[in-house]
């Protein structure tokens, strides 16, 4: 055995402690800590693999910006998991099916590591013997990523863009007043408002002149406005009964 | 210009979508998303007609040629799937306007039209690429900004719905990337072409039967097919109106699609349905679909819940013509996607035409509606009808083909099964059209009919509901085109 | 927050240098691990660091939200634009050679869409640190 | 490292379904997201282990002063190109982590819970 195999054993055996960790634990805290951990490691058998961007991308977003998405988010919503209440016996099944067709998929599998894989031979060489003449980037990597497959790249860009549309879309802004028809029209209202309030608001508002409803300002980027932090939601909970 | 078509199909709506964030009011936003949606029905109106004329197009992108560099690659069957997709974002676009100030609040309106424009080229980009790897990015571009807006649904159960299909979605998507490994790593590429050409060398190794399984069950997943359609039904109903019109008649349809590229150009008939018996597998879950989801669609009281189990019986009509492996059927599939995004997008439509005026899809709402409000319930009748597949209309061509094709094989039972279906349609649709047109409305609220801006685009997925069934030779010529494109492999 | 000296002095001096590193990881990315999503990780990193010790207040002064959500649309822009550029000039989209003779074009176009890349990485993972820490809990 | 054979497949599975299973069988919000993170994190794992070669180097090219053309032949390099590909399932895999994130977020306020089995659930 190798050193590099050693240590590629060694991860992978640390990889699937750290796993059932995250299953075992019920106290969230330490299950989003596992997974940092997780990705961590991950990095390292990143590293032993060659992809060495691979594994700075994954330590600086798997182990980094996630933990800290994760983080944020427990201190929103609380760190306990409750006891599960019935036996995941179909969970099981469905993961015991999943990972035996996957193992019967790998079984003919050209070897770990074997030169002759197919997946090294058409494709690959071509990046690793052409790519510097064609455009004089030594890392094979930036070049496939940026240049030949970067149509692949822009769409990523998007992904990540996307996903900060749909995070603005439902975190911006405090609690959010939402869009509910009322008495035959549409109005904004605070969340948990009760149909009561409601009404009594609506009241007010007509006989205000018609005061519109408060549709906020147009900040997107406003989630951490500090002036939003003052005030409280009203009667939080009020649709909850 | 005209030979850029291809890229510029998806990246004009793309670059609209950061404008319109940057943008920030919900006019100007807006008028982003107008103009890219009907940038992508010009794009694929021409590219469709180029196809019909010259054959396949294949565009390489950066100048890389295939199968180093990612290649878009469009036939009959990606172009005719390309303007459904366009066709439906260009009516629903005018719609939502009116519909979306409604629903959700201002500030949030341009946020809302960029996730719509980024859900737009996320489909189009599925459609016209000609790699497996884009598939997935692009997939992944449709599925988070079709996340965030249906999140944005009043009820607050939009949010359990949400989650509920970003969990079964990813897990779709992460089974669709496990398959795409698989094939690599016995092939070396990722280029759909080339891996047409490879793939049958390796057929005999286990991998490539364990990556067809991943993928299909991945796809079925995205496409809702039975038993995998939990998240749909939800979904539907919490969404707003305008985008559950939009995605009714679009996303679930670029997955079928994405079905019918995997199985007949990549994998090949041979393969998918002679060693992997795939007909075994689909057709009963396709019956099963268009039974079970009927069933229940007829006990449902919401009635956009009703229409979305509706939604996963008629992908099983879609499933089903696939599952026949013939001309015919797949024939049968694809002009179903057109004529489903047709009468589906109407049908959501007149429902967001009643959330605007009454506020609620409750069935018990609904009483008396087809007084006050006669235009919408028109509308919701035709395309009722067509959902029903009462001749003149696109739903009787989609079961004229289906049935044809049942028969072709001698399957009487299947035959029998879809005509029991549409009589299902019938009584679902009727429980709707009872309560609208025969009860008294119970309470003196005044409801008037709905906007024009709402009422329009409704009715012009309505007229062109009735236009395809009347004169079906473009669009069954296309699609008996493309069907034996298809079963010939590709190119 | 007074008695926090270590960790205020600690981040003063290691922030300067975290966006160095940003910028090696980011110009370095053609010659050794790295690019612009790792870069973009990094310099927002810096900034997570900055309001995690100062105070989201004072982080929200140095880069407004809206900053942070500009960036992220303008890379997407920027990236596309490039991809524009070589139609423009007559390739075709993405096309890098058409900007200059034989590699340099590529050189060109590979840096032109990491810096769209770096840009809307930042943007956004900077506008996605601030709309989680900027809610407040809703206790049940 | 010929010799592990398909130790390294097999055991990239036994970590994909572990995050599979914490996915699919737990009820709490945040754990089944973090199990997703965990299954695309083992993915990308797969993928990596395809492209390794053994006695191979990271895809950076050594000898890039005078071009790399004879690198072939004396260097071996690893398969860059299913590292490219996972650079983006990363960017893929914290896209929808944050996005489900906010979801929870949002489903905490609005239910008072994360729990699955204390949302009343809309049946089917």
């Amino acid at each position: 055995m190798t050193p590099v195999e050693f240590v590629d054993i060694v991860l992978l055996i640390l990889l699937a402690i750290t796993g059932i960790a995250v299953i075992r634990t019920r106290n969230l805290f330490a299950a989003v800590m596992l997974a940092g951990i997780y990705s961590l490691v991950s990095a390292g058998l990143f590293v032993v693999m060659d992809a060495v961007d691979v594994a700075f991308t994954e330590a600086a977003v798997g182990a980094g910006i996630s933990t800290v998405l994760l983080l944020g988010t427990l201190a929103l919503v609380g760190d306990k998991e409750h006891k599960p209440q019935h036996t995941p016996i179909l969970p099981l099944i469905v993961v015991l099916i999943t990972g035996g067709v996957l193992i019967y998929g790998t079984s003919q599998m050209p070897p770990f590591g074997a030169a002759d894989n197919p997946a090294n031979q058409h494709v690959a060489p071509y990046y690793l013997e052409d790519s510097y003449d064609e455009t004089h980037v030594p890392n094979v990597v930036t070049s496939v990523l940026a240049s030949y497959r970067s149509y692949d790249t822009m769409g990523e860009t998007a992904v990540v863009f996307t996903a900060v549309v749909g995070v603005l879309l439902l975190l911006a802004r405090g609690p959010l007043p939402q869009r509910i028809h009322h008495d035959g029209e549409w109005i904004t209202v605070r969340p948990g408002t009760t149909r009561e309030e409601l009404a009594a608001q609506f009241k007010a508002e007509t006989e205000g002149g018609g005061g519109g409803p408060e549709g906020g300002g147009v900040d997107p980027g406003g989630g951490a406005d500090p002036e939003d932090r003052g005030d409280t939601p009203s009667g939080e909970g009020g649709e909850r009964g | 210009m005209s030979e850029h078509l291809p890229a510029l199909l998806v990246v004009v709506p793309l670059i609209l979508a950061p404008v319109a964030a940057l943008s920030n009011r919900p006019r100007a936003a807006f008028a982003a998303a107008f103009a890219g949606c009907w940038w992508a029905l010009y794009a694929s109106l021409a590219l469709l007609t180029r196809v019909r004329s010259e054959g396949v197009i294949s565009y390489a992108l950066g100048g890389w040629a295939p199968p180093y560099g990612i290649e878009l690659r469009l036939d009959l069957v990606n172009a005719f799937v390309a303007v459904t997709v366009a066709t439906i974002g260009a009516v629903v676009i005018p719609y939502a306007w009116t519909s979306v100030k409604k629903e959700i609040t201002e500030d949030r309106i341009p946020l809302f039209y960029t996730a719509f424009l980024l859900m737009l080229s996320g489909l189009l980009g599925i459609t016209v690429t000609g790699d497996v790897f884009n598939v997935f990015v692009f997939l992944e571009i449709s599925s988070l900004s079709a996340y965030s807006m249906i999140a944005l649904g009043q009820d607050r159960r939009a949010l359990t719905a949400t989650f509920q299909y970003l969990i079964m979605g990813s897990v779709g998507a992460t089974f669709i990337v496990i398959g795409i490994g698989f094939m690599y790593v016995m092939t070396g590429t990722l280029n759909m072409a080339d891996l047409a050409e490879r793939l049958p060398a390796v057929m005999d190794n286990r991998t490539i039967p364990v990556a067809f399984t991943f993928l299909t069950v991945g796809i079925t997943l995205k496409l809702a097919l039975f038993p995998l359609h939990l998240w749909l039904p939800n979904a539907y109903t919490y969404a707003p109106s305008a985008v559950t019109a939009f995605m009714a008649s679009t996303a679930t349809k670029v997955s079928v699609y994405l079905l019918l590229r995997f199985f007949f150009t990549i994998f090949g008939f041979a393969f998918a349905f002679g060693q992997m018996r795939l007909n075994m597998v689909l057709m009963p879950l396709s019956l099963v679909a268009i039974l079970a989801m009927s069933l229940v669609a007829i006990y449902e009281i919401n009635v956009k819940r009703l229409l979305a189990f509706s939604s996963v019986a008629q992908i099983g009509y879609m499933v089903l013509g696939i599952s026949f492996g013939s001309v015919l059927g797949v024939t049968a599939g694809l002009l179903h996607i057109f004529n489903h995004a047709l009468m589906k997008g109407a049908l959501f439509m007149a429902m967001g035409c009643v959330m605007y005026r009454v506020g609620s899809v409750q069935l018990s709402k609904m009483a008396g509606l087809g007084k006050k409000m006669p235009w919408t319930m028109a509308a919701f009748v035709g395309g009722g009808l067509s959902l029903i597949g009462v001749p003149l209309t696109v739903g009787f061509i989609s079961k004229w083909y289906l049935v044809q094709a049942a028969l072709e094989q001698g399957n009487w039972l299947v035959a029998g099964l879809v005509m029991i279906g549409s009589l299902m349609a019938l009584v679902y649709i009727w429980k709707v059209v009872e309560v609208a047109y025969f009860q008294e409305a119970d309470s003196d609220v005044e409801i008037r009919e709905a906007p024009l801006s709402l009422l329009i685009p409704t009715w012009v997925l309505v007229i062109a509901s009735f236009w395809f069934g009347i004169d079906a030779s473009t669009t069954a010529q296309v699609a008996t085109d493309a069907a034996e494109l298809l079963l010939r492999g590709g190119s | 927050m007074d008695d926090r000296v270590i960790l205020r002095v600690g981040a003063k001096i290691l922030i300067p240098f975290i966006m160095i590193f940003g910028l090696y990881v980011h110009f370095h990315g053609d010659y050794g691990p790295g690019g612009g999503f790792q870069a973009g990780v990094i310099f927002a990193a810096a900034f997570v660091l900055y309001a995690l010790i100062f105070g989201l207040g004072n982080a929200i002064q140095v880069l407004p939200p809206k900053a942070a959500y500009i960036c992220a649309a303008m890379g997407v822009v920027i990236y596309l634009g490039v991809g524009f550029l070589g139609i423009i000039l007559g390739g075709q989209f993405m096309d890098y050679s058409v900007l200059a003779y034989s590699y340099t074009g590529q050189h060109y176009g590979i840096i032109g869409v990491e810096l769209g890349v770096v840009t809307t990485v930042f943007g956004v993972m900077v506008a996605l640190f601030y709309a989680f820490a900027g809610r407040r809990r809703v206790d049940s | 490292m010929i010799a592990l054979g398909l130790f390294n497949y097999w055991a990239v599975i036994v970590l994909m379904m572990v995050g599979f299973y914490t996915l699919i069988a737990r009820g709490n919000l945040v754990k089944k997201l973090i199990g997703l993170n965990i299954f695309q994190t083992s993915v990308i794992l797969m993928y990596v282990s395809f492209a390794k070669v053994s006695g191979g180097t990271a895809p950076i090219l050594m000898d890039a002063g005078d071009h790399a053309g004879d690198a072939a032949g004396q260097v071996l390099y690893s398969n860059p190109l299913p590292h490219v590909l996972m650079l983006t399932a990363i960017v893929v895999g914290v896209a929808t982590l944050s996005l489900g994130l906010s979801l929870v977020v949002r489903i905490k306020e609005a239910f008072g819970t994360i729990e699955e089995d204390e949302i009343e659930s809309p049946s089917l």
